[in-house]
């Protein structure tokens, strides 16, 4: 059993001409807190996608915790402990935000009598306190459908909480996320994360929100990793600051 | 929820006394039972977005199941008869289910439609064995081993089938309300995540498809029993149709829905064949537009009155 | 040039927009910030014609918009990126962002034309212009949508968190390029939301902030002590 | 049995597919554009079938010459998409289109139970036959088997000329590239300029009117009785879900399978002849779940 | 028992679908005799009142809607059905409301062969002997046919009929070779794969009992093809479809009609009572009557026969079901062409006619011509009898049977 949690190996994957990966590899230790970055197309939601089963990798494999998962389906992998968020927030939009979570839950819990009311499943408060850290308490009875698009992407967050991974990956947890908000949210989300010692790999687009919360960061650039290092390094390297930050005008 | 449960009991009593107030009526309202059952079935995957377009198949293979066993005077009782029958039309679910289950939408109904045809040509093809298009006489079986006079049997077949019919609804229900039937209601509205949650949604689908399938299948053996003959159409496309038009006529909103749709089909039915026995399909279909257009969450809807935006999502 | 007085809108009887008093002038670059469900979006679709407006007028060059088909809208110049991209997915890059234009039955040369600066202004864009809608990532995906909105906005450009999910590097490019389109188009009005206002810094002169679907002209524009004191960092 | 037969059942199922071709297409695009599935479309083929049928002997009782039919199909078939088609859009499609889909289906589903009956009142219910125009074609003589020019030349051609016609229409003009953005996306394409209430009613005309076509010139080769809606719609279902969704190449390819297999089955397997569609249908969607041509769905992950 | 206010009559007839080619004609006729008995004051004194079932609607809903009308507007008596499908159906029903049923038009022959049903009774002859006669007549027009060719409907009526027709060509030919057997579905458009084989195999003889549009269609798309130059086509349901073939049909066809029925009756087609039918019919509906509007007339006026005979023998009281039903057991009454005997088991011997299409003047489409008139009696397989045993073992002395008469079209 080696020292990593998860280990990707050379990931190759084409679009027709475009290489989405080319031999991706990255691996991470249990408890880590990893950013990925890099400029728009560079493949980070792909390697997200290859890694949690969505897309099969032309070649290259995924370990995780010892065992090989390039060819599960995401639900074998998720079943497994890797949870996920999404890009553009995948949700049950005709059901209230606390009905989403109780599926979860459910699924998590394989509490599937016929006879058990969903609304009344036992560890229902785990869930309402779980909407209490992306601070969306409140919006508990709303139907997903009326939240806007900045509350959806953290009840998908909060979606893959439920399942209680040991890893989990999150695709841009904070963009549409306003900034007003962004960093209550991340606050009581990295605490929890903590809490649970959960393993956590998010793709990023805000620096001061890697710079803060991971204490990793790769830089993603044609389908692989570019650079890799701790914050500091990497934010402050020069072709980072060049080809992904840019200087604030 | 509790209002679905008062509608669903106000039915009941009303079906219970209405035979005593017209005895001609037991066979049409044990008929319409019926065809709530297969509706019954059609509102469960309707919930999971998915309309098939042919439980006639289940409906009418339970039919001459029951229509052989009672030709060959096998287990001629209808305590044997209907959940052998019944059994014998979830199996037929158990087998196409198995990967019908990987298709959505039109795949999803034509497919059914396309198994349906199949059933329904052969019936009308191999007409030595089934009798073809005139289809098949089902003697009356006896019932607790009773020979019962027409009265009789009409009368007790009633209320044995509201009584299934009660069972079945509840039963509906309460799946519908725990988590399985959200996670079925999760394929409808978000079919990625639900893989993401651990969950096999063809398996879910599964579960719902074959309980469809029991459901129609059910309807069948009873009808088959108290009109005492089977055919073909009742595997014919236009009769899934209506079992379609009969969920929504009733409305998907809760259990009692497809069988207030399926009485309100009756009813409207006799009247048109009264008073324009030429032009009654264009009756109902009037009725059909009426109802979407002015209430398209259907009687049920009507009942219970609008959903509220939030909450308890009835759709 | 846009004038809007006193509109609510609602969505499935839940009001979004209250009472919105809030005018665009001719060349004039705007900021509306706000939170999560504030109503940026919902003002924006308003503006197209995607809402149910139950009180209040829109005005454009004085015309009554509301009166105006929704379809209609764009043929007054108002080009709009919606927050969530809404690409045709069977369409090339080029394709997409040349279909407004054609179905404004532009001429071929000048549809060439509006092309050429628009590549100009979004190079990322001229790569990619061959490749099926439908595979592109989240961030080429606002690309492709902010450059169909420019393409026929000549008037007003409506622009849905344009940043949103773009490197910044990109977002810092892109802001540049707005400034150069508004220098070289001065005539051409700039609506854009952003719920993370300290990119269009010292760039829109004025801010408006909108909360509960309630907007107020923020003193000041964007400099940050006046976010701070309108309550947003 | 000698191989010059296999060509003549070929000519036969050549003949039959073309005509379940022209009614399945205006299925395909309408099902493709607006998202329903346009149970009513028999019901166009019946209603263009009578109408057509009845203009012929009207035309021929005035003594009008006899190749005057060929415009009076396309005529019947344009009024009928307008006048039936047009109104069921306007008057009830349109008010639904935010709503569920089996609830677009069911008012289909109602429309056609109507205009079962309407046929009935409007047309009787004695058979109705209007052959002058396949006799005035005459017949071919292949292998020593007449064929009428009708079925083996003329419906063919018409069913290319429809396809190449569509395909163009759809991929050339600006029309068509309208309709493909609607089909994707209606708000945003509104967002371009396109009038999408607009292409929603045509398109439906042009669908319904393709059924009527279908049916103005069957009328010529079959006679109409209540009830041949029912029949033909079927099939049109089972050409759109083996073409995948909404595609038109894709109803060529099906329609033909089952026209070139239905007469195979009369020869080979008579009794298999009613299941050929169905059959056709499961095969190909067990091997290629989406139908035979598949559309690019838009990246959502 | 005492005289109701009014005799309600359920008739199931098809009102949808293909086969309301038979069912609307026959609805047509129904209500033009009612009227007139109505007039002259109905049955026993008592008014009659139709009440239409339609059969399109399905089995299971013909039986529920056969039961409210017979349970909730208190039918007395039912005329039912067109289809074999449908008096298989209904036969059981009417005993279990003990209701008096006549079929009016099916025509399988197994209902009372295999059955014995107290309260159903048939007003016309059936399968059996329609089949047996269209042999007689094919084997006597044209005695040296070697091959033959089916094309029937895929359905009950179909195949049956086809059963029967090939038991007695192996009984009267055995050497006749049958090159193909034909069964397109129900309802089918297009013939075309069907007709190109006929034409490849060129067999001497074809037969189809198809009736309605689908055999208008075949027909037509046939003559198209110049298939019936080719074969001598057997068509024993062609006087349904005279009219609307028009020219179509050529010269030499065998037709038949389900019975003796033609409104151009040799014998009786100058009648007073055929003359003021014909007129009202086509007044009625602009077409000549066709044999289900003839069925309809025997079952209309067997059912005023029975009520008179019964009502005689319950001494001028208004007689129960039991009795009415009774009263059809050996009742002979005359209908439009000819005279109908019910047999003690509830089966009508009803004559057969069939001819060969001719072309007239007086007529713009086929008429009659070679008639030969099959006695029912003469046809119909004898009491106690199966059909298909019978046509077994028919004798080819029956072909030229001195009680068959024969005629030739008079103007
Ligand atoms: N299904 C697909 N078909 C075609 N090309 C694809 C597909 N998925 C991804 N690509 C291409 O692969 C490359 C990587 O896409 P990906 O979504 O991983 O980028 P990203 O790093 O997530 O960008 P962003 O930060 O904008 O989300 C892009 O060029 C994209 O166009
Ligand atoms: N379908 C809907 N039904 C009911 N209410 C809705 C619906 N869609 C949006 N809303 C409500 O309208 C309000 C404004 O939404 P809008 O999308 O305009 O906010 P926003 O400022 O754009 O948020 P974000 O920055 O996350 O995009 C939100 O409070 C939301 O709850
Ligand atoms: C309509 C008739 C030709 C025969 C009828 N279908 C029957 O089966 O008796
Ligand atoms: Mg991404
Ligand atoms: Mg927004």
């Amino acid at each position: 059993m080696s020292e990593f949690i998860l280990e990707a190996r050379d990931l190759e994957l084409r679009f027709g001409g475009v290489q989405a990966a080319n031999s991706a590899s990255l691996q991470v230790r249990a408890n880590e807190r990893i950013a990925i970055i890099g400029p728009n197309g560079a493949g980070k939601t792909t390697f997200i996608n290859l890694c949690t089963g969505y897309i099969k990798p032309q070649s290259g494999r995924v370990i995780f915790a010892g065992q090989d998962i390039t060819a599960l389906s995401p639900r074998a992998i998720t079943r497994l402990g890797i949870g996920r968020s999404f890009q553009i927030p995948q949700l049950f939009l005709e059901n209230t935000v606390i009905e989403n979570l109780l599926l979860a839950l459910s699924a998590r819990e394989g509490s599937w009598s016929p006879f058990l009311k969903l609304t009344k499943h036992p560890k229902i408060d785990e869930m309402w306190a779980l909407l209490e850290i992306v601070g969306l308490k409140d919006t508990g009875h709303r139907i997903v459908r009326e939240l806007p698009e900045g509350m959806r992407k953290l009840i998908d967050i909060a979606l893959a909480l439920a399942l209680e991974p040991n890893l989990i990956f999150m695709d841009e947890p904070t963009s549409g996320v306003s900034s007003h908000e962004k960093f209550q949210v991340m606050d009581t989300l990295t605490r929890a994360l903590d809490a649970r010692a959960t393993t956590a790999i998010f793709v990023e687009h805000d620096m001061d929100v890697v710079a803060r919360y991971a204490n990793r960061v790769a830089v993603w650039s044609g389908g692989r990793i570019a650079l890799e290092g701790s914050p500091e390094e990497i934010l402050n390297h020069p072709d980072v600051r060049e080809s992904v930050i840019g200087e604030v005008v | 929820m509790s209002r679905q449960y008062l509608i669903g009991a106000g039915l009941l009593i009303a079906l219970v006394a209405f035979p005593l107030l017209s005895p001609w009526s037991t066979v049409i309202l044990t008929v319409a039972l019926c065809e709530g059952l297969a509706a019954l079935g059609i509102l469960v995957l309707l919930r999971a977005g998915q309309v098939s377009f042919g439980h006639g198949l289940y409906f009418a293979f339970s039919a001459y199941v029951v229509a052989f066993m009672a030709a060959a005077h096998l287990g001629h009782e209808v305590l044997l008869l209907v959940p052998i029958a019944t059994a014998a039309s979830g199996l037929v679910a158990a087998l196409v289910g198995l990967f019908i289950v990987r298709y959505r939408a039109i795949f999803f109904g034509m497919l059914n439609l396309a198994i349906s045809m199949v059933f329904f040509s052969l019936l009308e093809k191999l007409f030595s064995i089934t009798g073809g298009a005139d289809g098949k006489r089902v003697p009356r079986p006896t019932l607790l081993g009773m020979t019962l006079e027409r009265e009789s049997f009409e009368f007790w077949m009633f209320y044995i089938t509201l009584a299934l019919a009660a069972v079945a609804a509840l039963f509906v229900a309460r799946y519908l309300a725990s988590p399985g039937g959200k996670a079925l209601e999760a394929i409808k509205s978000n079919e990625t995540r639900l893989e993401y949650l651990g969950v096999s949604s063809r398996k879910v689908l599964y579960g719902a498809y074959l309980l469809s399938g029991l459901l129609a299948g059910l309807g069948g053996a009873i009808i088959a029993l108290v009109s005492g003959h089977v055919t073909p159409e009742l595997a014919y496309w236009i009769r899934s149709g209506e079992f379609v038009f009969i969920a929504i006529l009733g409305g998907v909103g809760g259990v009692a829905g497809p069988f207030l749709g399926a009485l309100m089909f009756q009813i409207i039915r006799g009247y048109a064949a009264v008073y324009a026995p030429e032009t009654w399909h264009a009756v109902l279909g009037i009725m059909l537009l009426v109802i979407i257009f002015f209430a398209p969450s259907g009687l049920y809807g009507l009942i219970a009155g609008r959903k509220r935006a939030s909450g308890e999502a009835a759709r | 040039m846009l004038e809007i007085k006193g509109l609510s809108a609602e969505i499935e009887g839940v009001q979004v927009l209250r009472k919105v008093d809030f005018a665009l002038a001719e060349g004039a670059t705007v900021a509306l910030i706000g939170r999560n469900g504030a109503g940026k979006t919902s003002l924006l679709r308003a503006i197209m014609g995607f809402m149910k407006v139950t009180a209040g007028a829109i005005a454009f060059d004085g015309r009554p918009l509301l009166e105006v088909k929704p379809h209609e809208r764009p043929r007054l110049g108002i080009g709009y990126a919606p927050e969530d991209r809404r690409l045709f997915s069977t369409f090339t890059i080029e394709e997409n962002i040349r279909l407004p234009a054609e179905v404004m039955k532009l001429g071929a040369p000048e549809i060439a034309r509006r092309l050429d600066g628009i590549y100009a202004v979004l190079p990322e864009l001229a790569d990619l212009r061959h490749r099926p809608a439908a595979g592109l990532s989240g961030g080429q995906g606002k690309m492709a949508a902010l450059a169909r909105a420019l393409m026929i906005g000549n008037r007003v450009i409506l622009l849905d968190e344009p940043f949103q999910g773009l490197a910044p590097v990109l977002a810092n490019r892109y802001a540049a390029a707005l400034r150069t389109l508004r220098d070289s188009h001065p005539e051409i009005a700039l609506l854009i939301t952003e719920s993370n206002p300290s990119l269009l810094r010292n760039f829109a002169e004025r801010a408006y902030a909108i909360e509960r679907g309630e907007v107020t002209e923020v003193e000041g524009g964007l400099a940050a002590s006046s976010l701070a004191a309108a309550g947003m960092r | 049995m000698p191989p010059e037969m296999i060509l003549l059942a070929a000519l036969d199922g050549l003949a039959y597919g073309s005509l379940i071709f022209l009614v399945a297409v205006g299925l395909s695009l309408i099902f493709g554009v607006l998202g329903v599935l346009n149970v009513a479309h028999g019901s166009f083929y019946a209603i263009g079938a009578y109408v057509a049928a009845s203009a012929v002997l009207a035309a021929a009782g005035m003594g009008l010459p006899t190749w005057l039919a060929f415009p009076l199909f396309l005529i019947s078939a344009v009024l009928v998409g307008v006048v039936v088609g047009g109104t069921v859009e306007a008057l009830l499609l349109r008010r639904i289109y935010g709503k569920e889909e089996v609830l677009q289906l069911l008012v289909t589903f109602a429309v056609f139970m109507i205009l079962e009956d309407a046929q009935k009142v409007v047309f009787g219910t004695q058979p109705l036959f209007a052959n002058a125009p396949m006799n005035w074609l005459g017949t071919v003589e292949v292998f020593g088997i007449f064929y009428t020019s009708y079925q083996l030349i003329l419906i063919p051609l018409v069913a290319l000329v429809v396809l190449l016609g569509l395909r163009w229409f759809l991929r050339r003009t600006s029309f068509g590239r309208a309709i493909i953005a609607v089909t994707q996306d209606r708000e945003a394409a509104m967002a371009m300029g396109i009038d999408a209430t607009r292409i929603y009613l045509f398109t439906f005309i042009i669908g319904a009117s393709l059924a009527a076509l279908g049916g103005a010139l069957s009328s010529a080769t079959t006679s109409l009785t209540p009830g041949i809606g029912s029949g033909m719609i079927v099939l049109s279902f089972a050409v759109a879900a083996t073409a995948g969704l909404g595609r038109i190449e894709g109803a060529a390819v099906a329609a033909l399978m089952i026209g070139l297999g239905r007469s195979a089955a009369v020869y080979f397997a008579p009794e298999f002849d009613v299941l050929i569609p169905y059959l056709i249908m499961v095969v190909v969607l067990l091997i290629k779940p989406e139908g035979l041509f598949t559309t690019v769905q838009t990246r959502k992950v | 028992q005492e005289k109701p206010k009014e005799l309600v009559v359920g008739i199931a007839t098809f009102l949808s679908g293909p086969a309301s080619v038979f069912g609307v004609p026959g609805k047509a006729a129904a209500d033009l005799f009612f009227e007139e008995i109505n007039a002259k004051g109905g049955i026993l004194g008592v008014p009659v009142k139709p009440v239409y079932v339609d059969e399109g609607a399905g089995t299971n809903q013909l039986i529920s809607e056969y039961r409210r009308v017979v349970q909730d507007q208190g039918a007395q008596i039912m005329l039912g059905a067109i289809s074999s499908g449908s008096c298989n159906a209904l036969a059981p029903v009417a005993e279990d409301l003990k209701v008096v049923n006549v079929m009016w038009d099916c025509g399988t022959q197994t209902i009372f062969e295999e059955g014995k049903w107290k309260y159903s009774v048939r007003t016309q002859g059936h399968a059996g002997a329609e089949m047996m006669a269209t042999l007689l007549y094919l084997m006597k027009v044209k005695p040296d046919f070697k091959t033959v060719a089916v094309v029937n409907q895929d359905y009950a009526w179909g195949r049956e009929s086809w059963a029967l027709l090939q038991a007695g060509l192996k009984a009267l030919k055995p050497d006749v070779k049958i090159v193909a057997e034909l069964f397109p579905k129900f309802g089918a458009p297009d013939f075309s794969t069907e007709i190109t084989r006929l034409s490849a195999l060129r067999p001497d003889v074809v037969i189809s009992t198809s009736w309605g549009g689908d055999l208008d269609t075949f027909v037509q798309q046939a003559a198209a093809r110049g298939l019936l130059k080719q074969s001598t086509f057997v068509l024993p349901l062609a006087e349904s479809s005279l009219e609307r073939l028009g020219a179509v049909l050529p010269e030499g066809v065998i037709v038949g009609s389900r019975g003796d029925h033609y409104f151009l009756h040799p014998k009786y087609k100058n009648t007073a009572e055929m003359q003021s039918f014909v007129k009202a019919y086509k007044a009625k509906t602009g077409a000549y009557p066709i044999y289900p509007t003839f069925h309809m007339n025997q079952a209309v006026t067997g059912l005023v026969k029975a009520y008179e005979k019964a009502g005689a023998a319950a001494g001028g009281k208004w007689p129960s079901k039991e009795q009415v039903i009774a009263a059809f057991e050996g009742l002979e009454f005359k209908s439009l062409t000819g005279t109908i005997t019910i047999r003690s088991d509830h089966q009508g011997l009803e004559d057969q006619m069939l001819g060969t299409t001719k072309r007239v003047p007086e007529y713009p489409f086929a008429v009659y011509d070679k008639i030969a008139l099959y006695p029912g009696k003469l046809v119909t397989t004898p009491l106690g009898e199966k059909s298909l045993d019978w046509f077994a073992k028919v004798k080819p002395e029956l072909v030229n049977d001195k009680s068959i008469e024969t005629f030739d079209y008079v103007k």
